[in-house]
């Protein structure tokens, strides 16, 4: 194989080394994979969501292993802000791969703050925005079902963000996704990252009790993999080609044909979440996957594959 | 509070089954071999730490051959690896040896006892905090139940060694007799000797046994049988006791009031669902004291335990 | 085991032996399983979707297989209403079992149409309405994803059915299926069947192309059940328990626990789908199953099982 | 139009692997054993039938002896079972043993790999219909591409059994030697006196080899092979002759093309993705032609077929 094969892309505003993220929530904040991974070969890293002030998250049980998925109700454990700056951030500076950090947050102000306390931040490339969460100003019910609040929240943060990439990761426990991607767009977002996670539940029935403290949880992992590939499709066909918006593509991912899938679907690139529990190193081999099959298929530029879909 | 580890040896590495022997109706003991890099990230292992490992293509026992109440669970593929603590660890000639104590009750520990010498299993570790030894202790107390056992029979095999002027009992219990995840018979002889189980008599540690139904032992909780020889204990000095617990949560926590009351230093080795066991999913969380305040915040069972100060858990 | 234990149930006007169905599209006509198993030992039937003409169906593969579960997209394939009545009723109407038809169509008329000419059939218990069918009138969008629509359809066919039970099978691609549960019921639903397959696609990376022939197919089996467990229960919380209103509750079911994991959500029976390629046999091991677990719960009557979640 | 076979024998029936033997680099023959009602069940077994095998708790084999080109698909967990045709059947004794010959080329096939003796397996089957017997012909040729070659070896026995006085030739074709899923070397001698292959020699049929690349026998599409050698058969009368051909689709309708330019009858095994293999979820259609008019249907390949007249489905 050519060694030396680039499949370096265009990100927004940004060069990326070659497509592969790993997930918010699924790499910590970069220094946990150290011992696995070499963050820097990633083609950009998304951290765990941020929130205005620390949040101790849920009751465990957190996590339950379904069907070729898991479901997961962390309840966006995070240190806040003012911590992620203080402990986190220090090293994030030093990598020399682009950093997302992934924002979320309960009112539109909360992901407002977040994003203007981090617009001038050198270390940063730019925001995830993670628009699953509930509004609690607006009866909990999820910013990103709604186009109207996606308008809202994504133009909020835009102006917040400075010159920072914005992407608005969106959830697919909607009706038609087009719609909330279009709303995203419009409102000002660089780049679209999909899927989040399905809401789902698992019941112990000898308890008769959901087994996550949550009761709720989002599954995520293989089983939602061909979903999350017809969204990244139908977005791309029908929102982002024509607007040369890039997507990200995430829902299920654990082995490059897995990766190319979400590229020919209309991915930019892609993110690996759940599969980093299962193999942490996962994202540098689907990296390496990824450039032997634009090798054996003769693709110059992995350009050549994105949205190739016939 | 928990002891170092040598975080920058652990890794992902593949280790080679030796043994995997059924020792009771649901309890089995598999033996992994480590070469190379994983061997010397195993040797380091200490009581208390863990492995995360990867079953999810193991294939299943023959359907007639599991037992009816795991049948439908046993449908279910696995997709995460599954945390493990060792009974033994031995390093020898390059290769480390080590132990695990499992019971089948699940679709990943039923695809376990399908493993046969010579298979190969991925594994990430050695992971976790272990036990804090007991260096300026005179006795150590180490209180178990049901598959709790295993990280206790190591500790045991570590204090012994290390630490020989430490006086070491052990306190195993389980529902039944059945349940008991020991391997050796019990013989009575042994048992008036003090010596219940062979498992900690191999390092000279004396043994009590408690089963709920009294089937064998103490008939009660292994807490109950563990406060009562606390009680009879006239010359202990709780300044230079500890006790080491690992089993269900709920007996931890007896564990721990015994222990406060008693104001005993006391280490629990404590159980999450783990998704990823390296402290980047945030899943294990365990809710924890601030020392010296009011607040609680969650630590991770992966990374900062599985072992914790009793004090500081909030059960 | 109490071999004579009671597992029968309610079902709108209807007393069924036991919870258990096998779902359309998954069991033909019944005849095709006789030498698997024996229907009548089921809870109840419900026939491959029957529109007014008969449907030839798409172009092959019309499935494939994904983790833990499957894509179909097999285009209502079917014999039409009339060689229905000629070729299947004979045989449905030897039945002991209630025997559902599955009504499919491209506009509300279509619906009617069948339901109309089959209200006065001894041999049908009931009908169960496929509402993710594109809507051809209304520009093809799925008429289970509007609530209007949802409205209007259920309406029209329950006038059409006279007194045969209406089942409406909601589509799990909506922002929140409480809202099209709510209209359904409204509009006169005697049950609600959920979920149907989600839209999803698999893309074959050697030719770039879909491998299914209609390019996207329903995601189906164990893969998708945590999700359909939730919406079981949100739909049983917000919109059926106070009404009175049975649930039948499917997605991956596979086992008596998955079946049980249902009824505790809130469904009073439940169906059988992909599980019946797999087992042809399924359904009657599951029957056995649930009435084990009953018997060692010490519950003497399912239905103090039905929506028992705490 | 094809042979009517015993349907109310088929079932869900335990099987029990007898032989797994690797016989190419991806080429397996698997043999399995039935017996009480399977036995009977699968001794009616006609050529060209095929059975529906559950490999989904099969354990994959370790991931260094798996091709480069199969590591990712073999991730996917398998949850549908998977068709299967026969190359032998043999009833002896109450019990029946099947033969298959398979290709590993996804996590199904890869899975059936590390079966081995004693194993049990759960098969659906017989299903389908096989090939119809020339009763009322003279010769019968038989032309397979790749895999397709298992179903017409035991077409090749049951014909020489049942109808000695049908005269039988066959044909292979692949794309390069290694990829012939045939057992035993080829000798020169036996090729040159028209015996390619040992599997159609032990019934005394005469048969030739085609490779693409030329690797062995003659060099060019089997179907090429066998048009020329039917150019060649001066004496052969169209009417008493029968084509069975079974490969890639591309491969049937070129056969089905030469026998209609011929007149010749022809049989085509056809391959669908199959969920049910039953006739239940209608995943399986070929398109077909309604005698005597323009109209189409689709027939289901499980159900109708897999064995159809060629004549009859629009390629
Ligand atoms: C640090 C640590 C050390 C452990 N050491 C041992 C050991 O030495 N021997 C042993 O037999 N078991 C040990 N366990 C428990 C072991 O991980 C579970 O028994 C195993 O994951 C069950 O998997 P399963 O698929 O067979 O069953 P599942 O169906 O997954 O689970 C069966 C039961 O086990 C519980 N469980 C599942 N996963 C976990 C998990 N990740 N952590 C805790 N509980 C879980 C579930 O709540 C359920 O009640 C340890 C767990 C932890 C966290
Ligand atoms: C009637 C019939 C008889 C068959 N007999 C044999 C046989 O004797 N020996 C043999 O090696 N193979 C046979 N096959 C094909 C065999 O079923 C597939 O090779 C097998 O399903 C592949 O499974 P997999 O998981 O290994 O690969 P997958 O990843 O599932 O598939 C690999 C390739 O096989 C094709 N395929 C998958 N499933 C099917 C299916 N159900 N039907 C047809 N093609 C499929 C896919 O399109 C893909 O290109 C037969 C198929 C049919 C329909
Ligand atoms: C344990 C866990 C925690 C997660 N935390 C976050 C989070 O904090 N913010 C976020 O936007 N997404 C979070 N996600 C969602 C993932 O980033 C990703 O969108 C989803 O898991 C689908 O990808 P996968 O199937 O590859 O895991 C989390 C997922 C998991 C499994
Ligand atoms: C092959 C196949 C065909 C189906 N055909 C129909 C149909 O005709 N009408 C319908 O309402 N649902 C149809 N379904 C959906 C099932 O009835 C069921 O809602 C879905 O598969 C989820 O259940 P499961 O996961 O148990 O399969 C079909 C499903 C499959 C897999
Ligand atoms: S298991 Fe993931 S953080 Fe502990
Ligand atoms: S495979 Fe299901 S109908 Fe043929």
């Amino acid at each position: 194989m050519n060694e030396t094969m680039d499949i370096s892309i265009d990100f927004s505003r940004l060069k990326l080394a070659n497509p592969v993220f790993t997930a918010s929530g699924t790499c910590g904040y970069a220094e946990e994979l150290a011992d696995f991974m070499d963050v820097n070969q990633l083609g950009g890293f998304i951290t765990k969501s941020v929130t205005v002030k620390p949040r101790m998250g849920n009751d465990t049980p957190r996590v339950v292993e379904t069907d070729s998925g898991m479901l997961n109700a962390i309840g966006l454990a995070n240190l806040g802000l003012e911590a992620f700056i203080q402990e986190k951030l220090p090293a994030i500076s030093k990598l020399t791969v682009p950093v997302f950090v992934n924002v979320a947050g309960e009112t539109i102000e909360d992901y407002v703050a977040v994003a203007q306390r981090l617009a001038t931040e050198q270390a940063i490339a730019g925001f995830e925005l993670n628009i699953s969460c509930p509004n609690v100003a607006k009866g909990g019910l999820s910013f990103g079902t709604d186009p109207a609040q996606v308008t809202e929240i994504t133009s909020a943060v835009k102006q917040a963000a400075g010159d920072k990439i914005l992407m608005v990761k969106l959830s697919p426990c909607v009706t038609d996704i087009s719609v909330i991607a279009r709303a995203a767009v419009e409102a000002g977002a660089d780049v679209l990252s999909l899927v989040n996670t399905f809401t789902a539940m698992v019941i112990d029935i000898e308890s008769r009790k959901p087994v996550l403290a949550n009761r709720t949880g989002g599954l995520s992992g293989p089983a939602i993999k061909p979903i999350a590939v017809y969204m990244v499709n139908k977005v791309f066909n029908e929102v982002t080609k024509e607007r040369g918006i890039p997507i990200l593509g995430l829902g299920g991912i654990r082995t490059a044909s897995d990766a190319v899938e979400f590229i020919i679907a209309g991915a930019t690139a892609v993110a690996i979440g759940t599969a980093n529990f299962v193999e942490p190193n996962c994202a540098v081999k689907i990296i390496e996957g990824i450039k032997k099959y634009c090798d054996g298929k003769e693709i110059k530029n992995i350009r050549e594959l994105i949205g190739s879909l016939e | 509070m928990t002891e170092e580890t040598f975080k920058s040896n652990r890794g992902v590495f593949d280790a080679v089954v030796f043994a995997n022997k059924q020792i009771r109706q649901r309890f089995y003991r598999l033996g992994l071999e480590f070469s190379g890099d994983g061997a010397a990230a195993f040797a380091q292992t200490r009581p208390g730490q863990f492995a995360e490992i990867d079953l999810s293509d193991v294939k299943l026992p023959p359907k007639e051959e599991i037992a009816e109440d795991l049948q439908d669970s046993a449908e279910r593929k696995v997709l995460l690896r599954r945390p493990f603590s060792f009974c033994d660890v031995i390093s020898q000639r390059g290769k480390t040896r080590v132990e695990i104590l499992y019971c089948a009750l699940g679709p990943a520990t039923l695809r376990m006892t399908t493993l046969s010498a010579g298979n190969s299993v991925s594994v990430i570790g050695p992971l976790g905090n272990g036990f804090q030894m007991p260096a300026d202790k005179k006795t150590a107390l180490l209180v178990s139940g049901g598959m709790g056992a295993g990280p206790l029979i190591h500790l045991a095999k570590a204090i012994t060694t290390e630490y020989p002027q430490v006086e070491v009992t052990a306190f195993a219990g389980a529902k039944t007799k059945t349940e008991l995840p020991f391997e050796k018979p019990l013989d009575e002889i042994s048992r008036q000797l003090g010596f219940a189980l062979h498992e900690f008599a191999m390092y000279a540690v004396e043994s009590q046994l408690a089963t709920d139904d009294g089937s064998i032992g103490y008939k009660g909780f292994v807490t109950d049988c563990f406060s009562q020889w606390l009680g009879q204990q006239r010359s202990l000095s709780a300044n230079d006791t500890i006790i080491y617990s690992c089993g269900p949560e709920a007996m931890l926590a007896r564990i721990a009031k015994i222990a406060e009351d008693k104001k005993i230093d006391c280490q629990v080795s404590m159980e999450r669902m783990m998704a990823c066991g390296i402290g980047v999913c945030q899943s294990c969380a365990i809710k924890c004291r601030v020392e010296g305040s009011d607040e609680m915040v969650y630590k991770l069972c992966c990374k900062d335990g599985p072992v914790f100060d009793s004090r500081e858990v909030v059960f």
